[in-house]
């Protein structure tokens, strides 16, 4: 083997974010010293990115399975059935760290990663989404990491040409060192013609696809699974440039390869690029793999063997060919200006071997290099149970409709749609619902079928409990997803969270992932595909620990409507209608928006989450969609029930009349708390009486409690609040924020 | 007083641009092109004539507005 | 109709255009890729449409004005055929030379997705015969750079010539400095060449022309295209 | 050879990133900053050691792609 490549030695091991044990761990596997490049391969192999140590035997708890599950976890995105031969492939991944290293790139960069993902799977990407949480606004480097993180979002989003519909912003303190950005992408394909990594048959050509090799991010997947101290801002060489136009080129090159049926298995490189790639593809297709790297297009010169193997580049393929297809896939590449290279060949040998220069670089066995990675069972504590708080515990306000003005301008509550038009949300011709509803509505091709789209996670839920939290994230996704008329299918989650070797924090990991477990059991709504982005914290100077972040499973949503023309948004329609609440409100204050920004209280345990409510009020009002009965409907969240209302008439340009609070509660409680499974529908008065029959019958929680109408909020024997001033303290905070003059 | 700066790329940054705008070249039949790189010049306009004075605003601009010193290099020219 | 829509590296409305104009005149439009050099036969309107040609590096649209195709292009302009650029095919049309100005970074220098309101000012266009003088009708916009630009004369000559076919507007029809929402120079949204055969416009027409999309204002663009060359026909 | 090709705006055409520029640059305080014009550079490698030719070369690409003239200036210096 070759040998002017540093010595290996402990430093340079540790450098490598390598445990001692893990390095042993290698040795016995190999039977010797590793070159530096093997340990470049190792380091990027046995990372928490790619081999998810810490969380692995928590992942297998997740329910997978139900009937229109085509693909679970494990391939690069989740695929579901959703009937007439069309599937649905989506995934949700984060790119944090380099995110809060240069905004704009790390945002455009996880986009591309996403969209990636997708097409690599054959299918055609038709809406992206977006979870992003910032520190708090006062933080000095806030505005600037928002100002590039949906700059960058858009900037990939937009110029590849697909719309994105969907999604998050928030704020808070313990992000302030360590932002978060989760991109979804969804895509759709024909359920048969499906591609998957792993390789087949011997002697079968691997072909390079896409940009050229150069030094980006190398380091990278290290990078995101390393936690941040002060120096991290000086790790600026490894950032990434995505190229949203060699990637639209991409995806149209490989649609089309992959239609003339070239194709035997394809894998894109991200993180740890051609590492990874070549080895998941030779491993899950039991056999062997032979690179020679003098074949990759390059960009730099004198590249070696280690950064070729550890670049980041984006924009990159990798595709064992038909090899009678071999001309007629380099003619279509060609045609699309992309580079194209043979840089390998499957083998027998279930061997890893890369070639460089003529002399071997590396010579690893293939499965074990996936497969022994090191697997952790991290000590956890569970989070300590806060105590409930009761509503005569907190503070009324001055008046219900002056909190209602106050909390509807907060950065939690306002408006998004600073962030959201920024992204062309209407291209491809299908939004049927646009940004600023509860689920994004999609038209499935020429339709009528439409598809649901929704992201959600309440972090101060999880934090105060990671278990209901969990629960919680799972459970408002499907509720986003009925609120809007669709059938809930399936997920795709993102959790972030801080440091695992940290007990408290693999606490929180274990409470919101057995959380989201029971909730995605219970509403028949598995998780097909995710990602987990471990040590999210920031060093304190001058402190022992880190600090983390909020915990953060981000959970992706998708359901399906079968005619999109049905679907209900949130807009109160017209005057004279009743408004009527499904669920059952007890005033829960507890981690409540209200507690925290009207009280300056972040205390207390969340609300429960009840399943078979949440099922039960659910199915309910998709029925009364699907009827035709529902003229608006949306879901109770954040801010609680007058903040819907308020989002309703908002949305609408019409007033309400409110009944007053019933008097077994305290009317701040009952209009701010956060009970969960709650849903706010209108109905035509004529319908009211039989509505509300057929509701006791099931069993459902329905109230009648108000009448849509006039310009005002007015709730009976409060002043009313003009729907207009309303309108513009929810549009105001963001813009104003943004341009510095708040 | 009048004044330039110029924003390049640090080398081993992917030009996109650059890259595109190679290709158009050789499309449109310009010889002898090996590769581009793009970059960005601002002509700046400054009032008072204190050379060191300038020199440290538009380097304090520089860092904190006109290059995203995470991946460009700036060069500040009084003219 | 017998349209061909343009499909550069990087375009990416080719789609949404194509299932318009079908929607309109019963056809299927034809695709044609830039490295071509010549139209489809009989081709009697041809769309540069929306996206992000070249990834829209150097400047928007340079690189996709110096393609083959444009030669052609050219060529049925000077004959008289119709030619509408949206969006980046305005962008296009401009660095092309067939339409005069440039469209330069939007004001606020952020790209904005959302409907905006258009004033159609002349009916007695091709490009316009779908709607009456006056009207208002509401498009959503997709860009971040759309800020209309050119020399004080020949902004003069536009308006002089009534060439000035769009123009961003509030939703009731008045031309003011709040829906100007790009910085376009009197609030230019859509422009005809010296003829009246090519338009280059920003807004996108061809999203909204469908119920789903919550507004059908734009039919009346392409509805307006196809009487005219049914009557020429 | 290496060249540089620098593409400013004519005078008198609008230039909004300068003007957006200037107003970030006022409320960053970085002081006396009177006006701000932004324009591109292109770094280009040439094959070929024929200074007259690469000037050629270089001026065919300014024009034909390059700069847009009807509002751009441009330079080419053979470093
Ligand atoms: N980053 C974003 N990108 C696109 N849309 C967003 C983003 N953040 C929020 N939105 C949209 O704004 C609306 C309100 O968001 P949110 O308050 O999180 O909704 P909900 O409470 O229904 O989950 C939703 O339609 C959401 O999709
Ligand atoms: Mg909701």
């Amino acid at each position: 083997m070759q040998t002017n490549e540093p010595k290996i030695t402990a430093e340079l091991v540790a450098s490598h974010g390598l445990k001692p044990d893990e390095y042993e761990r290698i040795l016995k596997l190999i039977g010797r010293e590793p070159t530096f490049t093997e340990l470049g391969i190792f380091s990027a192999m046995w990372n928490e990115h790619c081999s998810y140590k810490s969380s692995r035997i928590h992942l297998k708890g997740l329910p997978t399975k139900a009937p229109w599950v085509i693909q679970g976890p494990g391939e690069n995105a989740g695929v579901i059935d959703i009937g007439d031969g069309q599937a649905v492939v989506f995934k949700m991944e984060s790119h944090n760290h380099p995110s809060y290293i240069e905004p704009y790139q790390g945002a455009t960069t996880g986009v591309g990663g996403i969209l990636r993902d997708v097409f690599t799977m054959g299918a055609r990407p038709i809406a992206c989404l977006n979870a992003l949480s910032f520190g708090a606004p006062e933080h000095p480097k806030t505005r600037h990491l928002v100002s590039g993180v949906v700059a960058g979002v858009g900037g990939y989003g937009n110029s590849f040409g697909v719309p994105t519909v969907g999604g998050q912003v928030r704020f808070h303190t313990r992000y302030d060192g360590n932002i978060l950005v989760n991109a979804m992408a969804v895509g759709l394909a024909d359920a048969d013609k499906i591609f998957y990594a792993a390789a087949s048959g011997v002697n079968m050509p691997i072909v390079y696809l896409g940009s050229k090799t150069g030094r980006d991010g190398i380091h990278g997947a290290s990078m995101a699974s390393a936690e941040f101290d002060d120096a991290s801002e000086e790790k600026r060489p490894t950032v990434q440039v995505g190229d949203p136009f060699a990637e639209k080129l991409l995806l149209e090159a490989c649609l089309e390869i992959m239609a003339a049926d070239c194709v035997i298995a394809i894998q894109d490189m991200g993180a740890a690029g051609l590492t990874c790639s070549a080895v998941e593809m030779g491993a899950k297709g039991d056999l062997g793999v032979d690179l020679d790297l003098d074949a990759v297009p390059t960009r730099e010169t004198g590249m070696s063997a280690y950064e070729m193997m550890l670049s980041e580049s984006q924009e990159r393929m990798l595709m064992v060919l038909k090899p009678e297809k071999e001309k007629e896939a380099e003619a279509i590449f060609r045609k699309w200006g992309l580079d194209f290279a043979v840089v390998g060949r499957t083998t027998p040998s279930k061997r890893f071997r890369v070639k460089h220069g003529g002399a071997v670089m590396a010579d690893l066995p293939i499965k074990e290099l996936g497969d022994q990675a090191p697997v952790y069972d991290r000590p956890h504590v569970a989070s300590p149970a806060l105590a409930v708080i009761a509503a005569r515990e907190v503070k009324a306000p001055m008046s219900i409709p002056a909190a209602l003005e106050k909390l509807i301008a907060t950065p939690e509550l306002c408006s998004r749609r600073w962030v959201w038009e920024q992204y062309d949300h209407v291209i491809l011709g299908n939004t049927v619902q646009r940004p600023g509803g509860d689920a994004a509505v999609v038209r499935v091709e020429d339709g009528p079928k439409g598809l649901a789209l929704t992201v959600d996670v309440t972090p101060r839920y999880c934090d105060a409990d990671p278990f209901e939290g969990g629960k919680q994230a799972v459970a408002e996704a499907w509720r986003n997803i009925t609120a809007v008329g669709g059938r809930p299918l399936a997920i795709t989650d993102n959790l972030n969270f801080g440091n695992p070797e940290r007990p408290e924090i693999m606490g929180q990991f274990v409470g919101c992932l057995k959380g989201i477990s029971q909730a995605s059991r219970a509403l028949d709504f598995p998780v097909v595909s995710g990602n987990v982005s471990l040590y999210n914290e920031t060093r304190i100077p001058g402190e022992q620990l880190g600090r983390g972040i909020l915990p953060t499973p981000s959970i992706g949503g998708v359901g399906v409507l079968d005619d999109f023309s049905k679907s209900a948004t949130l807009a109160f329609k017209g005057a004279g209608e009743a408004i009527l609440l499904i669920g059952d409100t007890q005033g829960w204050l507890g981690q409540s928006v209200y507690l925290r920004d009207i009280c300056g209280r972040e205390e207390g345990a969340p609300p429960p989450v009840d399943l078979a409510a949440e099922q039960r009020n659910g199915d309910a009002v998709r029925g009364m969609i699907r009827s035709g009965t529902a003229t608006a409907a949306h879901d109770v969240a954040d801010g609680g029930l007058l903040i819907a209302l308020a989002e309703m008439a908002i949305a609408g340009g019409i007033g309400g009349q409110l009944l007053p609070a019933p008097s077994a509660i305290m009317p701040h409680a009952y209009w701010f708390g956060e009970d969960q499974a709650r849903y706010i529908v209108t109905v035509p008065a004529a319908q009211v009486g039989p509505v509300l029959a057929k509701m006791k019958e099931a069993g459902v929680p329905c109230t009648r409690i108000g009448t849509t109408g006039g310009d005002t909020i007015a709730i009976a024997g409060e002043a009313p609040l003009s729907v207009a001033a309303l309108q513009a303290g929810f549009e105001h905070w963001f813009p104003a924020y943004m341009s510095g003059a708040n | 007083m009048k004044a330039r700066v110029t924003v390049t790329l640090k080398s081993g940054i992917l030009d996109p641009q650059g890259k595109a705008i190679e290709g158009a070249l050789k499309s449109l039949g310009v010889d002898g092109v090996a590769s581009v790189r793009q970059g960005k010049v601002f002509d700046i306009e400054l009032s008072g004539s204190d050379k060191a004075k300038a020199e440290q605003a538009l380097k304090a601009a520089a860092d904190k507005l006109l290059a995203n010193t995470v991946i460009e290099n700036y060069r500040v020219e009084l003219l | 109709m017998k349209s061909a829509v343009l499909v550069f590296p990087g375009i990416n409305r080719e789609r949404d255009m194509a299932r318009a104009l079908k929607l309109a005149s019963g056809r299927e439009a034809a695709m044609v890729w830039h490295a071509e050099t010549a139209l489809p036969e009989g081709t009697d309107l041809v769309v540069v449409p929306g996206g992000f040609s070249y990834g829209d590096y150097l400047r928007c649209g340079a690189i996709a004005a110096r393609a083959p195709i444009m030669d052609a292009v050219r060529d049925f302009a000077a004959n008289g055929g119709l030619v509408l650029g949206v969006c980046n095919g305005f962008q296009i049309l401009c660095e092309s030379g067939l339409l005069p100005g440039v469209l330069m970074r939007n004001a606020r220098l952020k790209f904005v997705c959302r409907d905006v309101h258009m004033r159609v000012e002349r009916s007695d266009t091709p490009f316009t015969r779908g709607y009456n003088a006056g009207q208002v009708i509401r498009v959503p916009v997709a860009h971040g750079e759309g800020n209309y630009e050119a020399d004080e004369e020949t902004l003069k000559r536009l308006e002089g010539e009534g060439r000035v076919l769009y123009r961003y507007c509030s939703p009731k029809g008045v031309v003011d400095e709040a829906s100007n929402f790009n910085g376009a120079a009197h609030s230019i949204a859509g422009i005809i060449n010296e003829r009246g055969n090519v338009l280059g416009m920003m807004p996108h027409p061809e999203n909204h022309v469908e119920d789903i999309m919550g507004c059908t204002d734009g039919r009346g663009l392409f509805a307006g295209l196809v009487a005219h060359l049914e009557e020429a026909a």
